[in-house]
């Protein structure tokens, strides 16, 4: 007893005690695959296996049933003591809304007050969003970015051009919606939209453009080095506008900022929040243009 | 001296644009921003962390933007935010440019920029992630983190690193998802985002009974998620197949510095959002103490189960938040100190043993199980040296680092009743196994080889970084297990001010 | 009872649920991603819900006069959910981009069969 | 008039979580995915009613559009279009297209 333990110990501290049982067994199926005889058997474990998969979906889809209908009951338990749908007097109707919507045109100069929001306000996170949407484009390219010399292979480019109702449809589309996305992008704070509604219209424009007219013919008018250089630009532009404007909030630090609010509802106004829009629009619409891009060539031309 | 003030911010932004700077550039000049960032926001956050320490009220809160308090945005640093983000920058540099050489070797040439762009982006979010004070900015870097961190894991070359990326990112996925959730709750019952105003709402609302039990979902919803996304116990299995299988530095950086970043934003939110004394009421902390101690015990078994190195110290490190986790459940100034104090010793030490042991297993051909990397610690001296010394400081022996936290915790641990015993038998457990797996792989990697394999010899000369670094990874530990008071010190002043300044 | 009113919470609520347990329990990468964004689209649906003042108008005040505050719904809300669309795409994007590089190596959406062929994998090393 | 709207509200929202069950409980990738486009539009129509014409564009743009053409993108690369869930192919490990380690 003392000695079998005691080779186990030692077995164990030179790592070749395995307690995974079915890791044992493994590389020996793979020697025998070879016999014939023995091929039966594997399809009949293979059997025994994917019944086994069979009753471990069952209990996924049960388990996951059952958890869906607890979840559910706690959260919408949680509902029941929320405040009361569409009242005018739920905790979230507090001086802070009074502000945004009150004095926010005076303060921003936006007529849109979500836009005076996210783009003057509460302008740290859209800062962050926007960085969200550069960190993921990197990803993306990270991911499904091939060399440049290897050929696009040919079975993935597959066109939309063959297809004349896709073709006619889009053809007429296109012009219609990008100069939608460039109004809801400049009117930003005039009127519903702004950087993040414009810039995915615009971007949801060019796929489709780039759909109807072949990516070949798409990447001639929207070059890999015009979308690199507007991201970076567009992002550093954010990046020193916003500093500006966190540096000068601040009274110690004695420079007051020079930007005025402009008189609202015109189209230059809002100070900085026309410019910002215009960045975050571009960002925006860069990123959905890419993603298709590397998702359809494996490249941004 | 004012002008101290601007750093913390100067700090959020220089990183995220230097994130795009590197995207226009080529390799070297990439790596050079990253190194440099790294260097000027550790001078910066320590420049800030001194101001705080010489003034008055030892904090202050930033405008981001013109507009005060519930109006605008904010950022505010006291004592703890400059001093974590220092150690977690720190500890991201010495990993990375100790494993610069792997990364070399593990990443694909064409793809080293973008490892210094999420490098730098990783910096920017944990600088946010220490320096918000707004509950929806925490939210909007925390997914910046998630895919930062989950592209510095994909970015290595094996495919076998895709699938752990992808469970990675499935679990932070659920656990943002459940962040997400637990934040708008809080929005919706409150008004608030920022957190001194939702600070005194929720404290008005818990003594005055309204909206109790969805206060109490919110919070647990941000507990579980963040809790997820650090890798508490029932929610570790991402664990090992993420840190075993990235590039050192990546692993160093993910569980040195990441998972323990989202540690520190769940501490700040119960601390400055949900209060002290509304958390102790909720019993969420009973959980949360339950379940350190269990992951305790079951990530240390399955470290004693594993044969593989690399896995092994991951599985130790589902122990060791294990550790923070129950201390943070003991809920008890000094329990919380010493959740502190682990922090810093297991981010100092984690990235340590992952540089070194993949040192030990270079000198086999990088093969990462028992059997193969036994007696490697003769072709590579250093790397055995500094591996030694990571592993005493986990198992907990005087003058290292990972003793401080021990001691504090078993001091901290008795008047509880049912809860001193549990927590002493659990350290007691939990150190005896901490010493059976560690101890098992010094004995290894000093003791004769049995397999013939082809082997290599790393001196100081073939890989001066490398060693250097290593070396200078293991002075700071003792250094820092050696002068631990002044930490703790800085550490009860900060948590002071977590609990008392609004 | 508050349930019968707050019929929006509800609904968004219930999406929330079923989109969590696809992200939980389903095997597919497709499907998670999927209920990766019902569970999106479920949280801002609740959050755009919290904002909407019945009766009240769409927070774009007159350039010109003085302006009522409470004549408009709350604008907050809004914004969140705009950048918070956003960010959901980009996580979709980010995971659609792992689906293409898994399957061309194992032919397969299904998770646990990648888990198990990777733990062969490891095992011939 | 508001009974009507009230009544289409709650349509929209039926609608919706039926939608988001259809997608769960669908057979077809494909399948799944159009239901899936096809809650994104009830979507957008739901945040008009909510009187928040910023998130109806998005969401329209987005949810629908971009995201839609990138799930159906995905597909198309992977030959999976007219695919159930169910069968995949069984684990051969295909060498040849194996990017990550050319």
């Amino acid at each position: 007893m003392k000695n079998k333990f005691s080779s186990l110990l030692k077995e164990w501290y030179e790592g070749n005690l395995s307690f995974d049982d079915r890791m044992n067994s493994e590389p020996e199926k793979v020697t025998t695959i070879k016999e014939e005889s023995e091929k039966k058997e594997i399809r009949i474990v293979k059997d025994v296996e994917n019944a086994e998969q069979k009753l471990t979906s069952k209990g996924y889809k049960f388990f996951s049933v059952i958890f869906c209908v607890i979840l559910a009951v706690v959260l919408i338990g949680t509902v029941n003591f929320m405040p009361l749908f569409a009242d005018n007097n739920t905790p979230t109707t507090n001086e802070v809304y009074e502000h945004y919507v009150g004095e926010g045109r005076d303060q921003t100069g936006a007529v849109n007050t979500v836009a005076g929001m996210i783009l003057d306000y509460r302008a740290f996170d859209t800062l962050g969003e926007s960085f969200v949407l550069f960190t993921a484009t990197c990803a993306v390219l990270l991911l499904l970015e091939q060399s440049k010399n290897k050929p696009i292979k040919k079975r993935e480019t597959f066109t939309f051009s063959n297809d004349p109702i896709v073709c006619t449809v889009v053809k007429i589309l296109t012009p219609i919606i990008i100069v939608f996305g460039i109004y809801v992008l400049f009117n930003g704070h005039l009127s519903p939209g702004g950087g993040f509604s414009g810039g995915s219209v615009l971007g949801a424009g060019f796929i489709l453009f780039a759909m109807a007219y072949g990516e070949d013919n798409a990447a001639k008018i929207i070059k890999p080095s015009i979308i690199r250089v507007i991201t970076i630009c567009s992002l550093s532009f954010y990046c020193l506008a916003k500093s500006y404007s966190f540096f000068t909030g601040n009274e110690f630090n004695g420079i007051h900022s020079i930007i005025t609010p402009g008189t609202p509802g015109n189209i230059v106004s809002g100070g900085l929040i026309l410019p910002l829009n215009i960045a975050v629009g571009f960002v925006v619409c860069c990123t959905m243009y890419s993603f298709y891009m590397i998702f359809k060539r494996g490249r941004l031309d | 001296m004012d002008f101290i003030m601007n750093l913390p911010f100067v700090t959020i932004v220089l990183s995220l644009f230097s994130a795009v700077i590197c995207f226009a550039m080529k390799d070297k000049k990439a790596r050079f921003v990253s190194y440099f960032l790294l260097i000027t926001s550790g001078i910066m956050s320590a420049l800030v962390l001194l101001y705080n320490l010489n003034s008055e009220t030892g904090y202050f809160v930033y405008r981001m933007g013109h507009y005060d308090a519930p109006i605008g945005n904010e950022i505010s640093a006291g004592l703890l935010e400059p001093a974590f983000l220092l150690l977690f920058e720190v500890v991201m540099f010495l990993s990375l440019a100790g494993g610069s050489q792997h990364i070399m070797q593990d990443v694909k040439a064409e793809k080293h920029k973008y490892f210094c762009i999420m490098v730098n982006l990783t910096h920017a979010a944990l600088a946010a992630l220490c320096y918000t004070n707004d509950i929806f900015t925490g939210y909007v870097f925390i997914e910046i983190c998630t895919i930062a961190s989950c592209s510095l894991l994909m970015l290595t070359k094996r495919t076998r690193a895709l699938v752990a990326a992808t469970r990675y990112m499935i679990f932070s996925l659920i656990g943002s998802s459940l962040v997400l959730v637990g934040i708008i709750l809080l929005y919706s019952i409150t008004g608030h985002l920022l957190f001194p105003q939702l600070f005194s709402t929720i404290q008005g609302l818990w003594t005055t009974g309204e909206y109790t039990f969805p206060l109490t979902i919110a919070l647990g919803l941000i507990v579980s998620g963040l809790a997820i996304k650090s890798g508490m116990f029932p929610f570790h299995f991402w664990m090992p197949d993420t840190y075993g299988t990235a590039t050192p530095a990546a692993s160093g950086i993910l569980s040195g510095v990441i998972s323990k970043a989202y540690i520190f934003l769940l501490l700040k939110i119960i601390f400055r959002v949900i209060g002290y004394e509304v958390f102790l009421d909720s019993k969420i902390q009973y959980v949360l103490f339950i379940f350190g101690i269990c992951g305790m015990i079951v990530g240390s078994v399955s470290a004693i189960k594993t044969n593989n190195i690399r896995f092994m110290i991951a599985y130790s490190s589902a122990a060791q938040i294990g550790y923070i986790y129950m201390g943070l459940g003991l809920g008890t100034k000094g329990a919380i100190i010493a959740a502190l104090f682990q922090v810093v010793a297991h981010s100092l030490t984690k990235p340590m043993l992952f540089l070194s042991a993949s040192g030990l297993s270079d000198t086999v051909g990088g093969r990462h199980d028992f059997a193969s990397i036994r007696s490697s610690a003769h072709n590579n001296k250093i790397a055995a040296i500094s591996y030694s010394a990571g592993a005493l400081s986990m198992v907990g022996i005087p003058i290292f680092a990972g003793f401080i936290p021990k001691l504090l915790f078993s001091t901290s641990a008795f008047g509880h009743g049912i809860q001193t015993y549990l927590m002493l038998i659990a350290l007691a457990i939990s150190t005896i196994l901490n010493v059976l797996y560690f101890l098992r792989t010094l004995i290894n990697i000093y003791s004769p080889a049995k397999v013939e394999l082809e082997r290599k010899t790393i001196t100081f000369k073939n890989s001066v970084a490398f060693s250097v670094i290593v070396l200078i990874m293991s002075a700071v530990n003792i250094a820092v297990g050696l002068h631990s008071q002044p930490i703790i010190s800085v550490f009860e002043k900060g948590l002071e001010l977590f609990i008392n300044i609004r | 009872m508050n349930l019968l009113i707050n019929y929006e919470e509800v609904t968004s609520m219930a999406l929330f649920a079923i989109g969590f347990t696809m992200l939980v329990f389903s095997r597919n990468i497709m499907k998670k991603i999927l209920g990766l964004n019902i569970v999106d689209t479920g949280v801002y649906l609740f959050l755009a819900s919290m904002g909407y003042i019945e009766g009240n108008l769409t927070p774009i005040v007159p350039s010109t006069g003085d302006v009522n505050a409470l004549e408009y719904i709350n604008p907050i809300p809004q914004g969140l959910v705009l950048t918070g669309i956003v960010v959901s795409v980009s996580f979709s994007a980010l995971m659609l981009a792992l689906t293409v590089r898994l399957y061309k190596k194992y032919r397969t959406l299904n998770l646990d069969k990648i888990y198990e062929m990777c733990r062969k994998e490891d095992e011939l090393e | 008039m508001e009974d009507i709207i009230t009544i289409v509200r709650l349509l929209l929202l039926i609608s919706l979580v039926v939608c988001a069950i259809a997608t769960a409980f669908s057979k077809r990738v494909m399948t799944a995915l159009i239901i899936f486009t096809s809650y994104s539009i009830v979507m957008a129509v739901v945040w008009l009613l909510l009187r928040s014409p910023d998130l109806a564009i998005t969401e329209a743009a987005v949810g629908a559009g971009v995201n839609g053409v990138l799930f159906f993108l995905t597909l198309r690369k992977l030959h999976l279009i007219d695919k159930d869930f169910a069968d995949d192919e069984e684990g051969k490990i295909d060498e040849g297209v194996n990017v990550n380690e050319e």
